[in-house]
């Protein structure tokens, strides 16, 4: 499970546990929220979730690691998140990767050493008229060519020189 | 929750009915064109009404997916209905200057047509729209999704009124059944029919569910109606509720459409305000209310009894059936599931009888078919055609055929589950059944067109990568046949390939579409067998000549310097992160074919087209 | 137990436990009531003074202080009577002494049960309601009712409860006290009792005495034997001057052991048979080699009155020896050396027995109860649970059906009296005593399977946080358990398990055997010591007693 | 009751029962592997799969309920031909290790590789290399790439022992066996009950004390009840070469069934603890110094070292991390004292034989009921001992005696 170093504010959960109180099904929703609150889901607030739920730990850890929205490791910075649906297939995005791979070593899921992005391929994000399409920090960048998202990434954050 | 003991059917204001002669410039402000600033687009435009003086007057409107995605962002001119596309916010000024002040249209925003010389005008004279019907489309551009009285002005919950005021439930199952309609999940099974089974099922409570949990990478028509008109889906819901005997209900929405929940929510709260939700609708003692489910990233939960584990809290695995969720489902109640558009059909079909309905399409597909037309064509974007209309229609008329005068390859239909179809298919008419005859489904609206630069063995093993990384892992065939599947298409692109694997990916396909439990294993061969079936020649290419026709698999091509066109200007070495690139200033440079990464960025980067692309044979 | 551990699990409604730490005692029984609770969706009360394991998985855990079951089992008849919720009819057809029980119980309610108890009132309500709409409802108790001076009153007062419900006689019902040992239940069954013979017939009783006086052809006493703890004063005493012990350990698992010690110490002569060398072998004079169950046959009894069999997987070590080999060697030396002269023509006067299956046939011609236990049935795979009166008697999984076995149900009410010793200045704590999962009794056994020494290798105390303050100990520290008795050293576990002022140790370890401080004051009828309560103070344990702890 | 067809055969059944229970009944086999009538029903291995006339698809025999008039054929291409499609993918994630592997010879799965003919397919693709025995609890031994993903230690987990400490993580082919949020066991709130090895029905799985010391041929089973508490459970004791080497669930065990605590099923090597004592001893002030000595001189007696015998009770625990070593059989030393001269202290406990223990306390309860009667006598009987040895314990204390004074622990 993640590893980080600064404790976790669990009493940022408390008015999640208040919206769902007694709302059957409520797992999903609740880790979504909590996602939201931590940017990731921290071993101490699945125990947590366990806990007031009343459902063992197992069950909490299966279902969040069931679903690839929720993360269990810390994330970067920034994250760039390209999308492979079909349509930005056939309009370049393996060839987007390459060039990422090219020049952060990075993989989709991975972040950078120094913790500033992370690369993540998502399915289609319904943009496929601007095919390809990735999005930088929720900003969306249509029609994109390797140089131009080369560039973008280098203006939007200072990396560690890439090798 | 205010619940009004009976709902107003006519405006709180009149004059902001969309019919009225009133002046309004409509902006989309779907994902696409949001994602192309048309927000922008919409503020520069209330500021310069102002500057004019004019914003008393003219309405600016925030509307849904017109579909033209491709031109957007898409702002439109009523009553006049002038069509402008590729507005940026700077473009804002114009329109209101010259053609809301000095009543002429603003020339360059037109769309030009590449088929005509002339620049098009009106909306509906788009080549684009001119071959579609637009039913479940038909409020997407039209009114502002976020209110729901514009939803009205459009006869909205009339069909609903009249259901609960002049209809027993088994009429609504019986009008529904006659008019045809099938699920458009992909599915095809009668709407009617599933409602009718939920309907017999003498446990209570009974749940109907949306499901929008549009996984199909490359489809977006769910999204875009929900965007667009999410009162139609609610409306449709709320029908099926009451045929059914349901007093709750679930939309399952897909977690990366925040902007669709967004306006569900607005729609949910606004449908409660007037009564259409909530305690004794229209008086009729008939109650109920529905919540929002956001997915979590899960492709299987587009499955019926996975999305309902989902629902509950589950891993998002399915279940055999039986049970059926017609029996039981949701919390082991009786339960009905359909997709967004199936639901969206109810009102029209109830409002115009079953008979208007069972005139467009074709006797066993009848009414219409939405389609996210993408990939390798001019004219992408959101289209709903009546069936039977084919794919050379679609492609061609409305799609405006392939871009830079390339060679149509294939047309993949039905997402990842589904199949691909070579140029001899072309004229095949658009319903469940035709498809599924050329080896390739209806699905639940994807089409995605191949050119000639697509690899289709590389295409082929995109469908399947993506199905083995969403398998849930509960059924072995899927979870571990789909991976052996993966492994020998990974293989053939790398050129490892062997003649045999041809057979052997027939004999896995046969194991996973037998074995699996659900849809996704089962079909997960598909889009495989298809391009097998039609192109089984980029197979041998690969596997034989070790070579890809398309020159998209990089382990089978290099890329080289042209030295009669390179100027030596450095460019592309400059951009090489491989240094595989050398050569002096003004002298033609070269690629070390050991060092070359095949990124593809020199290419990109060459002003003088001296790069190319090659592959034996 | 009343009923079967089947229908419990399977039938009851409601399944009440009180003074018994099921999952961790009988784990098998606590997984199949975590089932009823979780899968079928029966209720489940837990009373204890400690949050013990199956206290998470209730509806309700009722904490009391340790000896106030009577005034909480009153206190729950209290709120049943006064809603109308007993069951008329039972009473009436099935029961008797009802009226006697009404003034009594109509003392204790819930405000006052809540000030002896410390359980709230509102609690007490809703537990007694649960089990009202809730029936048939299982009570299970274990030696957290009985090891009380008021044990027999206890036992008493969750019979009252269950008849007052309804719950006897009834599939998912009854009273049903969990046994310890694997057959401690045999053991009482076969007469290793001072006041009955096999079957529970009174060694007082003519009928019963003659009836062995004929089988064995000897005349027999009609007065009534010691109790363990009373043979132990009349061995400090030098009355007894040979105790002859088969398998049990009383150095570690009776009360106040220093008196254990002397006792022992003053015994002229101690036979023992165990299988190894205990605490107590350290006083024997002679020790025999015993065999383990997976080294001999037989049949034992369990909890639930069933009978069945034990059967021999391998030898004995070196020269170790069956128990029955032994006792029928002795005899048979004894009879030689004319100790003993019973009448020859007497059938079962002789010690000739060839098997197991040979001292069954003399146990169902004497214990009307397990007369038809034949071992025909026993190998036939039949499942009996006694009394089975004959070869054809089908047995009694369930007890008292229709009526009760005395005839009609007592109500014996009783009143709430406070323990024999309660903490005080001096010893300002109260400890109560009982087993952990992992290890077994005496941990004869226990301590030498590796994989179980190794979950548990030390004996711990369970303090809580509060209290732990006090006395500036930390979670881990050694600490020192002092009591009128004596004083023991163990590992602090601090734990809100244990209510302030209550901590928790066990008898698992022979250097810190809780016993060492327990209050040997019995209950003056079942003559059981009272081990679940007494005084004691805490105090943080020097280096040198950490040398100790450590290096025993 | 309904009437169906099953591989032509006509069955009546009751109502509710699934095809997979029908079939068996009427004694037709359908293989299953996720599938235990313990259990809930999954239907997740698609072994059970039947034709069903007029379904789509195959149906999962184990959650389909038997209908009336249904037809259904056991044995169809389609079945055969996935079940053996489904062996062989499996097998292709599965180590081929059988020749090694604990439960060779007692394995569903290889049973069923072999009924249905597959061969080992070799490929170069992914295998799963998981950790081997990464889980430091002592009892409990897994080996996850062996792990088939049947959850049916899950459902034991859950249903049966209600702890809930195993789920699935993750999911397709990366799906993971996990306790807890993947920690280790102990930490996920398992008790050592080890249903989840009684339930697997491969090698994944497996009792840590008994790896490398008998396979199923390998040794007998002997039916008992257990020693412990008096819930009566009954398993079966694994013996070979007269040593228990495992304890295994019996489904047929009419208290308890398959399920056993920590305690009856790892808590049996004290049998084979070389603390048991294996000769008679008595002190030797009860045998006269001269016995004493001759006898330990010609090597029939033996001094009995009680010191070490104390200690050997309080052994530091195992490093619970590494497999318990399974203890050898007693052997015991009994030291020979060389110089006879040195004084015997009198409370000298001598390692004897039978004869001489059993005549000096025969003697001694004799002499001591002549002079003083039954009143001097005091048993404890034990509730460790079986009924037949309690009867003539309490035989021997009434007739033999002359006194009622005995009891046992009872009380305590």
């Amino acid at each position: 499970m993640g590893t980080h170093n600064d404790a976790v504010d669990l009493s940022l959960m408390d008015d999640v546990f208040r919206e769902y109180e007694g709302q059957r099904g409520a797992l999903i929703p609740i880790l979504q929220k909590a996602q939201e609150k931590y940017g990731w889901l921290p071993p101490e607030v699945l125990n947590l979730i366990a806990k007031k739920l009343g459902i063992p730990v197992s069950k909490v850890f299966g279902v969040a690691t069931f679903y690839a929205q929720f993360y269990l490791e810390r994330r970067g910075r920034h994250i760039l998140r390209l999308c492979d649906g079909t349509a930005c297939h056939v309009r370049g995005t393996p060839i987007l990767l390459t060039a990422l791979e090219e020049h952060y070593q990075l993989e989709p899921g991975e972040t950078t050493e120094d913790g500033e992005l992370t690369v993540e391929l998502v399915y289609c994000l319904g943009s496929c008229a601007l095919a390809p399409v990735a999005v930088l920090d929720g900003e969306v960048l249509g029609r994109l060519r390797q140089n131009m998202l080369l560039r973008t990434l280098k203006k939007r954050i200072d990396l560690a020189k890439p090798a | 929750m205010s619940v009004h003991a009976s709902p107003s059917l006519t405006f709180e204001s009149p004059e902001q009915g969309p019919d009225s002669q009133r002046r309004c410039v409509a902006v989309c402000m779907g994902t696409g064109c949001s994602s192309s600033e048309s927000a922008l687009v919409r503020e520069r435009l209330r500021e310069a009404l102002v500057e004019q003086g004019l914003d008393a007057e003219v309405e600016v409107r925030r509307t849904g997916c017109f579909g033209f995605c491709e031109q957007g962002p898409i702002t439109v001119v009523y009553p006049e209905e002038v069509f402008y596309t590729r507005v940026k916010p700077r473009d804002a000024q114009k329109i209101v200057e010259e053609h809301i002040v000095g009543g002429r249209p603003v020339e360059k925003l037109l769309y030009k047509d590449p088929l005509r010389e002339q620049p098009v005008q009106k909306w509906h004279e788009i080549g684009f729209y001119g071959k579609q019907k637009r039913i479940l489309l038909g409020n997407c551009g039209v009114i502002d999704p976020e209110n729901i009285d514009h939803y009205i002005a459009k006869a909205g919950y009339q069909a609903l009124e009249k259901c609960l005021t002049q209809l027993e439930p088994t009429d609504v199952i019986e009008e529904v059944t006659k008019s045809g309609l099938r699920g458009r999940g992909g599915g095809g099974f009668p709407t009617g029919v599933k409602w009718g089974l939920a309907r017999k099922t003498p446990r209570w409570p009974k749940y109907v569910i949306c499901n929008a949990d549009e996984g199909d990478p490359g489809a977006f028509m769910d999204r875009s109606l929900l965007e667009g008109d999410p009162h139609s889906v609610i409306e449709g819901m709320i029908i099926a509720a009451y045929a059914i005997g349901a007093e709750y209900g679930y939309i399952y929405v897909r977690a990366e459409y925040p902007l669709a929940v967004r306006r569900l929510r607005i729609a949910l709260e606004q449908a409660r305000e007037r009564g259409f939700l909530g305690e004794n609708i229209f008086n009729s003692g008939f109650s109920f209310d529905l919540q929002i489910k956001e997915g979590a990233g899960a492709f299987v939960c587009g499955e019926e009894t996975a999305l309902m584990n989902s629902i509950m809290g589950e891993r998002g695995q399915p279940w055999p059936r039986p049970p059926y969720p017609a029996v039981s489902g949701l919390w082991d109640q009786p339960s009905n599931v359909n997709n967004v558009k199936s639901y969206a059909y109810a009102p029209a079909i109830i409002r115009n009888g079953a008979d208007w309905f069972k005139q467009i399409g074709t006797p066993k597909s009848p009414g219409t078919a939405v389609f996210a037309l993408t990939g390798m064509v001019n004219r992408t974007g959101l289209i709903e055609v009546p069936m039977g209309i084919t794919l050379r229609e679609i492609i061609f008329d409305i799609g405006g055929g392939i871009p830079h005068g390339k060679q149509f390859k294939a047309v993949q239909t039905g997402g990842p589950l589904g199949g691909c179809l070579p140029e001899e298919y072309l004229d095949v008419p658009i319903d469940f059944d035709s498809l599924q005859a050329a080896g390739s489904v209806m699905g639940s609206g994807g089409m995605v067109i191949a050119d000639e630069s697509t690899c289709m063995v590389e295409f082929a093993r995109f469908f399947l990568k993506f199905a083995c990384e969403e398998s849930c892992g509960k059924c072995p065939p899927c979870r571990i046949g789909s991976l052996r599947m993966l492994e020998i298409l990974t293989r053939i692109t790398e050129g490892e390939g062997r003649l045999e694997d041809l057979d052997e990916l027939k004999r896995l396909s046969k194991g996973l579409q037998r074995g699996s439990l659900c849809g996704l294993g089962q079909l997960a061969p598909s889009p495989v067998l298809s391009v097998l079936r039609h192109f089984e020649d980029e197979f041998r290419a690969h596997i034989v000549d070790k070579a890809c026709p398309a020159r998209k698999c990089k382990a089978l091509i290099t890329y080289e310097v042209v030295a009669e066109l390179c100027t030596g200007c450095m460019v592309c070495g400059r951009n090489c992160a491989a240094n595989a690139i050398t050569g002096e200033k003004l002298q033609p440079h070269v690629i070390d074919p050991e060092l070359c990464e095949r990124c593809g960025l020199c290419y990109e980067v060459c002003n003088f087209d001296a790069i190319v692309i090659k592959s034996p044979r | 137990m009343t009923n079967s551990i089947r229908d419990i699990a399977e039938e009851a409604r409601c399944i009440f436990i009180i003074g018994s730490n099921t999952t961790e005692q009988h784990p098998v029984i606590g997984a199949k009531i975590r089932r009823a609770k979780r899968h079928r969706g029966a209720k489940l009360i837990v009373a204890d003074p400690r949050r013990i394991d199956i206290a998470d998985y209730a509806d309700l855990h009722l904490q009391h202080k340790p000896g106030t079951d009577i005034a909480l089992l009153n206190g729950l008849m209290h709120v049943i009577l006064r809603e109308g919720w007993q069951d008329d009819e039972f009473i009436r057809e099935r029961t008797e002494g009802f009226e006697e029980l009404k003034p009594v119980v109509a003392k204790y309610t819930p405000e006052v049960v809540s000030e002896i108890t410390g359980v709230p009132a509102e609690d007490i309500e809703l537990a007694a309601r649960m089990m009202a709409e809730n029936r048939p409802g299982a009570l299970l108790y274990a030696m957290g009712i009985t090891q009380h001076t008021v044990g027999v009153p206890n036992v008493m007062s969750c019979a009252n409860l269950q008849m007052l419900l309804g719950n006897m006689g009834v599939p998912g019902g009854g009273v049903n006290p969990l046994r310890g040992q694997n057959n401690v239940q045999g053991a009482c069954d076969m007469g290793g009792l001072p006041n009955v013979y096999p079957g529970y017939q009174k060694v007082t009783d003519r009928a019963a005495r003659e009836k062995f006086e004929q089988a064995w052809g000897v005349s027999l006493s009609d007065q009534v034997g010691l109790t363990v703890t009373e043979m132990l004063d009349a061995a400090e005493r030098g009355d007894v001057r040979c105790l002859y012990i088969i398998g049990e350990n009383p150095m570690t698992s009776d009360p106040d052991l220093n008196h254990v010690r002397y006792s022992l110490q003053n015994t002229e002569f101690i036979v023992l048979q165990e299988l190894f060398f205990s605490e107590t072998a350290q006083f024997a004079d002679v020790i025999f080699p015993a065999a383990s169950f997976a080294e001999k046959d037989g049949t034992v009894t369990n909890t639930e009155r069933r009978i069945q069999r034990v059967r021999k997987a391998v030898d004995p070590p070196g020269e170790a020896m069956p128990d029955h080999w032994i006792i029928v060697q002795l005899a048979k030396r004894m009879l030689a050396l004319g100790a003993t002269t019973p009448d020859p023509d007497a059938p079962f006067a002789d010690w000739e027995y060839q098997s197991w299956r040979d001292i069954l046939e003399e146990i169902n011609a004497l214990t009307p109860i397990y007369a038809g236990v034949t071992a025909q049935r026993l190998d036939a795979g039949e499942a009996l649970h006694w009394p089975v009166f004959g070869p054809d008697h089908p047995g009694a999984p369930i007890l008292h059906v229709g009526k009760f076995t005395r005839g009609k149900g007592r109500f014996v009410a009783s009143d709430h009296t406070s323990p024999a010793e309660l903490p005080d200045e001096d010893y300002p704590l109260m400890l109560t005593t009982g087993r952990v999962l992992y290890h077994w009794h005496g941990g004869e056994m226990t301590h030498r399977a590796q994989g179980l020494e190794a979950m548990y290798p030390e004996a711990l105390v369970e303090i809580h946080p509060k209290d732990a303050r006090k006395a500036g100990v930390a979670d881990g520290d050694l600490i020192k358990v002092a009591s009128r008795r004596g004083e023991i050293v163990a590992k602090a576990q601090v734990t809100d398990r244990v209510e302030p002022g209550l901590i928790f140790g066990t008898f698992h370890f022979a250097e810190s055997a809780a016993n060492f401080l327990t209050n040997p004051a019995l209950d003056p009828q079942a003559k059981i010591p009272e081990y679940k309560v007494c005084a004691v103070r805490v105090e943080k344990a020097g280096s040198s007693l950490d040398e100790r702890a450590i290096s025993e | 009751m309904i009437n169906l067809t099953i591989n032509g055969e006509s069955i009546t059944a009751p109502e509710g029962a699934t095809i997979l229970e029908v079939a068996r009944m009427a004694g037709i086999e359908i293989p299953t592997l996720c599938h235990h009538p313990d259990l809930s029903n999954v239907g997740a291995c698609r072994m059970c799969v039947v034709s069903v006339q007029g379904a789509r698809a195959l149906q999962t025999a184990c959650t389909t309920p038997a209908a009336d008039g249904m037809v259904v054929d056991t044995m169809s291409e389609d079945a055969v031909e996935t079940r053996k499609f489904v062996l062989e993918m499996l097998l292709t994630d599965h180590p081929n290790e059988c020749m090694t592997c604990e439960v060779n010879g007692d394995c569903e799965l290889q049973d069923l590789v072999y009924d249905y003919g597959v061969k080992w397919p070799e490929h170069n693709g992914q295998r799963h290399q998981w950790e081997i025995n990464p889980d430091p609890n002592p009892f409990i031994f897994i080996d996850r790439n062996k792990c088939i993903l049947c959850s049916r230690c899950i459902r034991a987990c859950n249903e049966i022992q209600n702890r809930d400490v195993w789920n699935f993580a993750y999911r397709g082919f990366q799906t993971k066996l996990v306790a807890g949020a993947d920690q280790f066991m102990l930490d996920a709130g398992c008790e050592s009950c080890g249903q989840c090895v009684a339930y697997c029905p491969v090698g994944a799985l497996y009792d840590k004390m008994s790896i490398g010391l008998g396979r199923v041929n390998q040794i007998t089973k002997v039916r008992t009840t257990c020693s412990y508490c008096g819930v009566g459970c009954n398993f079966d004791l694994n013996v070979r070469d007269g040593r228990i080497i495992r304890v295994t669930s019996a489904a047929d065990a009419p208290v308890n069934g398959m399920a056993l605590c920590v305690k009856g099923r790892y808590g049996y090597d004290y049998v084979h603890h070389p603390d048991r004592l294996t000769r008679p001893l008595v002190r030797a002030k009860w045998l006269g110094r001269e016995a004493v000595e001759e006898r330990i001189a010609a090597g029939e007696w033996a001094i009995f070292d009680e010191a070490k015998q104390r200690l050997t009770h309080r052994r530091p625990p195992n490093d619970a991390q590494t497999p318990i070593p399974n203890t050898q059989y007693p052997n015991t030393q009994y030291p020979n004292t060389q110089d006879l001269n040195t004084q015997l202290p009198p409370d000298t406990f001598i390692a004897t034989d039978w004869d001489t223990a059993l005549d000096v306390v025969a003697n001694k309860f004799a002499e001591t009921k002549k002079k003083f009667g039954g009143d001097a006598f005091a048993l404890l009987a034990s509730a460790k001992c079986t009924n037949e040895e309690n009867f003539i314990f309490n035989k021997f204390t009434r007739q033999m005696l002359a006194t009622h004074s005995i009891d046992h622990c009872a009380r305590l």
